[in-house]
C-alpha cells in the first residue's frame, strides 16, 4: 500500500510538472504570437527573444507556431530572416474586392470589332486602310480584353502580321446564332444604315469565324502568348 | 467641525489624497475645479454617504473655508462667492421653520438636490477613473501592425449592342467608299530637298561627273523630272555661290558637270595648286 | 444481410456528411480569420458576411472563432459592434513600451470625456452644470482632436447649443461594444443619477450615441462643418 502510494504521488509530481512546463510553454507561445500580431514589420528572433523568458527556445517556439498555424488562415512565415503573420496564400483573393463597371466601347473600338467581325481574319494594317485611319494598339487591346475579339494566327506575308477574328463571346453578347447571321449588304440598306448611292463595286463580305487557319494563315508561336492571351491580375503584376 | 476649526494646515492633511500632479491645496483656491469640486472634497470631509450629508454642516464649512481664504485675501472666482452666498440662503432656509411649504421650491428640496449633485459628480468621477484605466487601444492591447488592406479592383463590363456594331461598320464602309475618289497629288521637289540631296550626292566626289548622272536615280519617273531638275538647278546655284561645289558647262544646253569645291584652305596648302595634287587624296579613297 | 448492408451504406453517408461538414466549417474559419486579421479597422458582420459562402451562419463562426482564441495571445472582440482581432489584455505589459506614448489627458478632460459618454447627447452648459466649473473651449477641443467625440446637432433650445456626443472610435479605443458596456452605467441608473428624477435642469436621458438625431436635437448647419467635423488633413489645409 505504502509503496503504490508513493508511486503515486511521484506520478503526480511528474504530471504537475508537466503541466506547469506545458503551461509555460503556452504563455511563451501566447507572448511571442501577441507580438507578431502587434508588430509593425517583420522580427527577427533576436528581438523576440529579448521579450521573452531568459531562456526561451525562441526557435523551437516559432517552429510550433508555425505549425499551429499552418492549416489556418493565417500563417506565420519567415521573410528575409525575419518573422510574421500573413493571412494564409490560398486566401489572397479574400484581400482582392472586384467590382463590375460598366463601360462603353469607344467610337473607334466599335468600328474596328465591327470591321474584324466580317473582315476576319483581318490584320491591323488591314483594318486600318478599312477605317481609312490609324488604329492604336490600345483599341486592339480593349477588344482583347472584352473577350470578343481573339488572336488567330498570323498572316503569312512579310512581318507576319497578327491576325483577328472574333469569340464565341462576340457571339453571345450579341445575341447572334453564327456569324453568317450578321447582315449582309442588301439587309443593311434595307434597314437604313447604309443609302443606295454607293459605288457599284461596293461589296460587304460575308464573314465566317471558322477557327481552322486559312490558307494564308499559320498558327500563333509561343511568344505570342504573353501578349493578351494571360489573365489580366497576372499581367498587372508585372 | 465648527467653522473656527478650519485651518490652514488641516486642509493641507486633509487634502493630501488628492492626485500628485494638483498642487497641494492650502488654501489654495486654484487647487479646486470649481465650487462644486470644494464641496465634494468637504463632503468626503463628513466621511459618511453623500446620500446621508449634512447639507447644513456642509454649507458652514464652506462658508468657513471661504471666510479663511477672504482673510488670506486671496481673490475668489465668481463662482465661489456664488456657491457661498447660495448657500448662505439655503442655510438661513434651513434653520427657519418652512412657513409656506407650497410656495416654490422648499428648502429640503434645494438641499436634496446639492446633494444630488455632489453624488452625481462623485459618480461621473469614479466611473470616468474605470472608464480611463480600461485596456486602451494603441496603449495596452494592440490591433493588427501590418494590415492587409482589401484592394479594390474595377472589372469593365464593356457594353455594346448589335446596332451599334452595325451602325458603326455601315457608317464607316460608307463614308471610306465615297472618300475612295483621291485627288492624285501633284509632287513637288523642294528646294531644301533638292539642295539635301546633291550635297549627298555629290559629297566628296573630286571628279568631274554630269548632273544628270547624280540624279539618276530621281529621274525614273516622268512626273518628277522637271521639278526635279528645276529645283536641283536653282538649289546648284546656290550650292556653287556659297563656294561648296564647282560646275562648269561646255555651251547652252550641254550637259552640265560638278564636281566638289576643290578648297584652298583645306589645311595642306600645297594641294590647292595644282589639279596633280589633288589626285592623291582621291586615289587614296 | 441486405438490411445490414444498407445500413452500413447509411452509416458510411454520414459519416462523410459530417466529415464533409466539419471541413467545410474549416474552410470558412479560415476566411474568417483571414480577414479579421488582415483588416485595418473592425468589421461588421454584414461585410464578414458577403465574404463568406451564401447562407453561412456568421455569427456562429464568430462565436466559435472567439472561444478559440480566447486563451491565446491575441483575441477577437465585438467593438462598437463590429468585429476585430487585438492582442490580449493580459499583455499589456509586454507591448506596452512598443507603443507610440498616447498624450495624457487632463483630469478635466476626462471628466468630460465620461460626461459625454455617459450623459450624451450633451451641451457644454450641461457638462459644466455637472463638473460645477465652466469648461475652457480647448478641453472640448482636445476631445475632438481625439476623435472620440463629436459634434452631433444642436439642442432645440434658446441659443441652439451644440450637442455633443461620442463616436464609433470612442467605443474602439476602449474596447466597448455597445455603450451600454460602460462601467457603472447600471449603478449611475439604479441611483437617479442618469434618470429624469431631477429637476428640469438636472434631467439627463440614458446615454445613447445612435447617430439619429433626437427630438430636441437638429442638424449642425454648414457653419458648423468648420469646426471640428471636417478630417484633419482638411482642416490642417485651411
Amino acid at each position: 500500500m505504502g509503496k503504490v502510494a508513493e508511486m503515486r504521488v511521484i506520478v503526480g509530481d511528474k504530471e504537475d510538472e508537466q503541466r506547469e512546463s506545458a503551461g509555460k510553454r503556452a504563455e511563451e507561445l501566447r507572448i511571442l504570437e501577441a507580438l507578431l500580431f502587434a508588430a509593425e514589420a517583420p522580427l527577427d528572433e533576436k528581438v523576440l527573444a529579448a521579450r521573452l523568458p531568459a531562456g526561451t527556445d525562441v526557435r523551437a517556439l516559432l517552429t510550433q507556431l508555425q505549425r499551429d498555424y499552418a492549416p489556418r488562415g493565417v500563417n506565420l512565415v519567415r521573410v528575409g530572416g525575419k518573422w510574421t503573420l500573413r493571412t494564409a496564400n490560398d486566401l489572397a483573393w479574400l484581400l482582392t474586392h472586384e467590382s463590375v463597371v460598366t463601360r462603353k466601347l469607344s467610337r473607334a473600338a466599335i468600328e474596328t470589332l465591327a470591321i474584324v467581325a466580317y473582315h476576319q481574319p483581318v490584320t491591323r494594317a488591314e483594318v486600318e486602310e478599312i477605317r481609312g485611319v490609324s488604329t492604336s494598339k490600345g483599341t486592339l487591346d480593349v477588344l482583347l480584353e472584352t473577350g470578343w475579339v481573339r488572336l488567330r494566327g498570323r498572316r503569312k506575308a512579310p512581318g507576319r502580321p497578327v491576325t483577328y477574328g472574333t469569340s464565341e463571346a462576340f457571339l453571345s453578347h450579341f445575341g447572334l446564332d453564327a456569324l453568317t447571321d450578321l447582315p449582309g449588304l442588301d439587309e443593311l440598306k434595307g434597314a437604313g444604315l447604309i443609302d443606295a448611292t454607293l459605288p457599284a463595286d461596293f461589296s460587304v463580305p460575308v464573314p465566317s469565324d471558322d477557327p481552322t487557319l486559312r490558307e494564308d494563315e499559320e498558327p500563333l508561336g509561343p511568344e505570342d502568348l504573353d501578349l493578351g492571351l494571360a489573365p489580366r491580375s497576372e499581367r498587372g503584376e508585372e | 467641525m465648527t467653522p473656527q476649526d478650519v485651518h490652514e494646515d488641516q486642509f493641507e492633511a486633509e487634502f493630501s489624497e488628492r492626485a500628485i500632479d494638483e498642487p497641494a491645496l492650502v488654501v489654495d483656491v486654484e487647487g479646486f475645479e470649481g465650487p462644486l469640486d470644494l464641496l465634494l472634497t468637504l463632503a468626503r470631509q463628513q466621511k459618511v454617504d453623500l446620500a446621508k450629508i449634512s447639507v447644513l454642516a456642509l454649507a458652514d464649512q464652506y462658508l468657513a473655508f471661504i471666510e479663511a481664504a477672504r482673510k488670506m485675501r486671496l481673490e475668489l472666482a465668481a463662482d465661489y462667492l456664488v456657491m457661498a452666498a447660495w448657500l448662505a440662503y439655503l442655510k438661513s432656509r434651513l434653520l427657519l421653520p418652512e412657513t409656506h411649504p407650497a410656495e416654490g421650491v422648499s428648502a429640503e428640496d434645494m438641499a436634496n438636490a446639492l446633494a444630488q449633485r455632489l453624488r452625481r459628480l462623485e459618480a461621473i468621477r469614479k466611473f470616468a477613473e474605470q472608464m480611463i484605466n480600461r485596456p486602451q487601444l494603441g496603449r495596452d492591447v494592440f490591433q493588427r501592425g501590418q494590415p492587409q488592406p482589401i484592394a479594390e479592383i474595377k472589372r469593365p463590363q464593356w457594353s455594346a449592342t448589335l446596332y451599334d456594331l452595325l451602325s458603326a461598320y455601315a457608317g464607316r464602309r460608307q463614308t471610306q467608299a465615297r472618300s475612295f475618289v483621291r485627288m492624285p497629288k501633284r509632287t513637288v521637289w523642294s528646294l531644301a530637298e533638292a539642295r539635301e540631296a546633291l550635297e549627298r550626292l555629290v559629297g566628296q566626289s573630286m571628279d568631274w561627273s554630269p548632273l544628270d548622272k547624280y540624279l539618276i536615280d530621281y529621274l525614273v519617273d516622268p512626273s518628277h523630272r522637271a521639278t526635279v531638275l528645276a529645283s536641283s538647278f536653282a538649289a546648284l546655284l546656290e550650292l556653287v555661290r556659297e563656294g561648296h561645289i564647282e560646275m562648269h558647262q561646255q555651251g547652252s544646253f550641254a550637259p552640265l558637270y560638278l564636281r566638289k569645291r576643290q578648297s584652298p584652305q583645306n589645311g595642306n596648302p600645297s594641294e590647292d595648286k595644282a589639279g596633280g595634287a589633288m589626285a592623291a587624296p582621291s586615289g587614296n579613297g
